[in-house]
């Protein structure tokens, strides 16, 4: 399968770039930041996006999706990433999606898909219990009560948990906090009396949750994939969380050079346009490269997940390791090469900088991810 | 006993008289240091006590003339006493833009006047100023900047914009470049002049930061009329007129030294090291490691970089002690310190995780970890961008040749 | 069955029947290569019988056309017999510069006769080129080349230093850039030409490098006479007089491309990758990390680049087959394959240590990893420096401004 | 204690510069190299080294030193860098002399001493059993046999070790290998019949050698510093040869960029001196505080080693890290600064390329020190 985007990716491409230009470009995100509405985002926003099939865009079309694909998927998050665009996409179409297509029962499937597909239910993944990325250190309980679990504890950074309808939370059905193997997922009513959420709105302007669980009971039908096998589909999901999640910061990344290169060609000092230097020259150049590097990553980790989901998790790694180091170069040296007005509010370099700090740390920074490689590799 | 040794008895004594206790906390910041001015309001009897004896004893600007207002030191009694007022981990009693930046251009250039006036309203913290360098189009190449400054007679009419005016919008007069000739070659029509900000005309606008809410404004010049003199031999200009950057150049190269000789790392965690501090946050691993390995080597990386920082502030303060002044170097430790301070706060982001990218419902928090860290982008850009520093370097210090 | 699917059963049979078994050990280093030429001697007799039965097919040029030697192959054709060629591992017949950067340019300036002179010796190896660009005051800035070409009526007469000619003393023929007009801008007074090392005057001095000898020569030519003509229409000049710059352009974005698409880390290892290689020689911690955590880093970095790096390659090698050419991205390549390249030999020399750093008696061993890692400094250089690529990069990719 | 150099410490390095620039530049370095004399080094160089009161450079007066100390010995390695200068200088008067001096008793003093400060006699240390510095694995074993002990195994990498007449040997004479108590230090005669050493000469050019000791027999009068406890003084010495070495590296790296530097203002490329472009420049502006940085770090260490020797281990640690890095990096960017003629035999920066590359080798690199400096701030 050839390394670029094919006809009807291509076009769905131009769809997105269209769509975003006229609804929701970067003034749109402004808007939402400074008005701050309690959901964090635009409802209509998300309608109109549901209507263009994108939120059921990686959804069977069966079950009322668009079934484009983690690809597809990630020509949206690019696009989305160049506007900086808020939405619930990434933790519902991606995060949701993704856990119940792909470890759903055909019940959950039923139940879930189509109302993820048509914007209706929202969902977040409950994986961290602190401040860093650790997937394989769960201690959320789940004692097992009669025929069911009781759930008790806390997740933290739960992305948009605040407006969630519905949670997917990894916890443990046995073994230590260290261990894979014992690990649960349970996907609950995000509104039971039994949950707590604390909305933490982030330096990005996106929202999270913290959340606390007391003792809530849950059935065996509310168990997404196997009893204490979840490890595996939490690596599933948060695989396609990160190759989109690239995406999405590969699209940031981009958007950010290119306004950066505008403004070397338009600003000028000491008499001359200050993209004519050759300092600036060399670091634009090098970044030029990275960004292509990057950029091959990236479709290379969603085009795994297509052909072949359960071993793509190594090209995933990589990705968000690569696009994590890229984006943060992109995103200081677009403030460094704006000089004075890159640290003022009014431009939106800062904005970028910022996204991509929070979205480097979901799901693992490039040092989270470099050290697993390694450790993958065997050193 | 020796005349030095003497007077560093005589300032211990002072100081242990004199200094109320609950300004024996050291610790300025730009909240509680006490900056004077028409709107100054101290924030507590203590901060006053202290101000006016410092006053009295010509302490809120020790090495000003005792007809300013100063204590008329000597360079080495100014160091004794600093260095006997940290001892007691006294704060300063006044500071601001005036005594930093102002002070040392009239002291250099200005008239017997124009000091009686201006240098005596800083030592008595009557007056605040804010600095008119920067223009939107005028930054790296500052000596390209536009504000046009005509003579009509009696008076200048000043009109143009200045931006990343600190404070502007609660100071009470402000020091200009502003261009008194268009033909001349850039760096020769400018002049330094002095205007008060409550003139008819001027009008300041706050700048948001990528960190939020800043000192920094924007001041707009709107036919803007400046008299020619404040008085006898007093004039409103600074200097000769069109020779205002050689006035400049000099208050630049104070900026610089000062930028280049804070302590890069220290502010990020306290006297802790960053290591130590991470290692509490994310802990060992069985090796006895930072679980984090590349964590840890960025941490131990700025860690070496930051120590090997100070010892040359330390070996080239040490040099200019001995003779060998300092000069274009300075560029290297305004480079390394914008560099060390921004990885600084960017290691401790990373090392508290969600946690520090957490804000407030209202925004970010002033004072926070991630204000700092946002905030800390501008200083490889404020005081002279790190490209310019390297420009400096590469021509003043290596003698490279020019295209 | 299609024309190309039959062509495909066909060279296979033919490489089942010819290719010796010998020659199928698909590991071409310099030494063992045929490069053909006056001065070849076949190292093996499987080499030599591979070689003319090639040859006897037109596969040692498989593109170029049958009346010049070749197999006249179109190029789907040609990348069916490359595909079969590397299935059994079979070695090239014939490599050398005549075919790979020669060739192409007599392709598209040449007159027949000079196709029919030139190609078909390089067909049957019967002559061994070289390629005479590079002098010591025109590296970077090879437009500005000064060696001068005199019309002196019947012939050209030479005069000048070329150096980076590898192999000179080992070829027979070199092509040249010559300066015949000093008057015209840089670029349209150079001229292309064809040369007979066997001329009086031309001398050869080999280069020794950082890694010891190396293909690498200066050339001199002292007075040398070359034929106005080597025949009816086949001038020793290839395309026009000044206008030689056309043809080496051509020649060098063909070099870039082959430099760009070697495969960095590969060569360092062999088939394993570096970490492995690095856990097997240095050993693991007790949490299964190798135990040198900034070596560690420092390999992983290289392995997460050289993915994408090759990723790079592919992507960009299918957007051209879909028709949106490489162009000036290929200088990206040729930077990221040259850093690649030198990291691989450093942190291989890092990981063995004094190992790797010990050399016999009689200086770097030939071949050695340390041979290796310090030529490797050449290929940021060689080919167009990085810094060159960057202003490439710049000016042809991201349109920045010239001063 | 300023951090500059005394007057006294000036004078030395107006002498070392006079004295090296005559008997000693790169041009006598290549002639040792081409001509391959059996020491690897000029004897007679060595002797008028000696005469100027340079062997014995941290010698106490009372032993025939010149008691200039670690500040003395730095500036002349400084100067021996900056000229590739081959001589014992590094393994006889800077790690044979520790270890007398600090450790030795009066009777190892009085034998060894004046010697050494005369030039007569030559050491060398044998620490490293493997390819790569480890100084806390010792499993060359001193096995208790009657009064004293019997040495047996191997060590790579001695520096001089091909004609040292003294070795000292870091043995194991309790514990486990990765123990860094039990290791014991001996002082023994190079000659003897049980002792077998293998010339390795190195890619800069240098030469040391392999070691094997098959049944050699001590006594207690052999051990220098004490029994069992011999950890601390190998730490003691090989602290004040990283200090030391990294004076070395810090002259190379300071050589190699003023020829750099000096080239960037005669080269001509596209009608302009190469040292007029901005890419170079701001290269250069870096490359040139980074050797500010690595002076001072340099001096610190050296000055350590004089105020508080048992104390410096640390800043000796950090001093080789930030000389290893930034040496590196100056040979490096020599080379791709002076282009093709860089990579050529003909032109000196090679050579500082691979005598950096050595002396970040020899008593651990850059990574090795940051390592032990993380570890010993407990993270």
């Amino acid at each position: 399968m050839p390394l670029i985007l094919n006809e009807e990716q291509e076009m769905l491409q131009d769809a997105a770039k269209g769509f975003l230009a006229e609804k929701a470009p970067v003034s749109a995100f402004r808007t939402v930041r400074d008005n701050k509405p309690a959901d964090g985002f635009c409802r209509q926003l998300w309608t109109e996006m549901a209507q263009m099939g994108w939120a059921g865009i990686i959804v069977d079309e069966t079950h009322g999706g668009s079934g484009f694909g983690y690809v597809g998927a990630g020509v949206l998050a690019e696009e989305m990433g160049r506007n900086l665009t808020a939405s619930p996409f990434f933790s519902t179409s991606v995060l949701g999606a993704t856990a119940i297509q792909k470890y759903g029962t055909e019940k959950q499937k039923d139940e879930n898909l189509a109302a993820i597909s048509g914007g209706e239910t929202l969902f977040a993944l409950a994986v961290d219990e602190g401040p860093r990325h650790k997937p394989d250190h769960i201690a959320f309980s789940a004692e097992p009560a009669g025929n069911g679990f009781i759930l008790s504890g806390t997740k933290t950074f739960v992305a948009d948990g605040h407006v969630a309808d519905k949670l997917i939370i990894a916890a443990r059905t046995s073994g230590d906090e260290g261990d894979t193997a014992g690990i649960t997922l349970f996907l609950v009513d995000a509104n039971a009396p039994e949950i707590t959420r604390v909305h933490t709105p982030m330096v990005d302007s996106r929202n999270a949750a913290d959340i606390a669980v007391e003792g809530l009971e849950v059935t065996g039908d509310d168990i997404l994939g196997e009893l204490d096998g979840g490890y595996a589909a939490l690596e599933g999901i948060l695989s396609a969380g990160r190759a989109v999640l690239s995406a999405e910061m590969s699209g940031s990344a981009q958007q950010v050079f290119d306004v950066t290169t505008d403004y070397l060609k338009e600003r000028e000092q000491f008499g001359q346009k200050i993209g004519s230097f050759q300092g600036l020259q060399h670091r634009a150049a090098q970044l030029a490269t990275e960004i292509e590097m990057m950029k091959s990553a990236v479709l290379k980790s969603l085009k795994d997940l297509d052909q072949d989901f359960d071993n793509a998790g190594m090209t995933c790694c990589l990705a968000k390791a690569k696009t994590g180091q890229v984006a943060q170069l992109a995103t200081k040296e677009a403030i460094q090469m704006h000089g004075g007005i890159g640290v003022t509010d009014e431009y939106d370099v800062g904005l970028y900088f910022k996204r991509v700090h929070v979205a480097q740390q979901m799901f693992g920074d490039a040092g989270f991810h470099s050290d697993r490689w390694a450790r993958n590799s065997g050193y | 006993m020796s005349d030095l040794d003497k007077f560093r008895a005589e300032v211990r004594t002072w100081l242990d008289e004199n200094c109320p206790e609950e300004m024996r906390d050291g610790d300025i910041t730009p909240e509680n240091q006490c900056w004077g001015g028409r709107q100054w309001e101290f924030q507590s009897e203590a901060q006053k006590i202290w101000f006016e004896r410092a006053l009295a004893q010509g302490y809120t600007v020790p090495t000003w003339p005792k007809e300013y207002g100063g204590a008329g030191l000597s360079a080495e009694e100014a160091k004794i006493l600093d260095e006997e007022r940290q001892a007691i981990n006294a704060r300063k009693p006044l500071s601001n833009f005036g005594i930093s930046m102002l002070g040392p251009a009239l002291l250099a250039y200005g008239t017997h006047e124009q000091k009686a006036q201006h240098l005596t309203a800083i030592a008595r913290g009557e007056i605040r100023w804010c600095q008119g360098y920067s223009e939107p189009g005028a930054g790296s190449d500052l000596a390209s900047l536009k504000a046009k400054c005509e003579d009509k007679g009696d008076h200048w009419l000043i009109n143009g914009q200045k931006i990343w005016t600190s404070n502007a919008d609660i100071s009470d007069w402000i020091f200009c470049l502003v261009r008194t000739d268009f033909e001349a070659p850039k760096h020769q029509g400018i002049t330094f002049i002095l205007i008060d900000m409550a003139s008819e005309g001027i009008s300041v606008k706050p700048i948001v930061l990528i960190s939020g809410h800043s000192p920094f404004c924007e001041t707009f010049f709107d036919d803007v009329k400046v008299p020619k003199s404040y008085g006898d031999n007093n004039p409103s200009v600074v200097g000769e007129i069109n020779r205002g950057w050689d006035v400049a150049k000099n208050l630049l190269v104070h900026e610089r030294g000062m930028l280049g000789t804070m302590s890069p790392l220290r502010g990020t965690t306290g006297p802790e090291s960053l290591g130590k501090f991470a290692a509490e946050k994310i802990g060992l691993d069985a090796t006895g490691r930072l679980d984090d390995p590349a964590l840890r080597q960025r941490i131990a990386q700025a860690e070496l970089d930051n120590w090997a920082y100070d010892l040359t502030v330390a070996r080239m303060t040490d040099e200019a002690n001995a003779g060998n002044g300092l000069g274009a170097k300075s560029s290297m430790l305004k480079y390394v310190a914008s560099e060390l301070t921004k990885c600084g706060t960017e290691l401790r982001m990373d090392i508290e995780g969600t946690t520090a990218a957490t804000i407030g419902e209202d925004g970010i928090e002033y004072g926070s970890l991630a204000n700092n860290w946002l905030y800390n982008r501008a200083y490889s850009i404020l005081g002279g961008t790190t490209e310019v520093q390297f420009n400096i370097i590469s021509k003043r210090v290596l003698d490279l040749p020019s295209q």
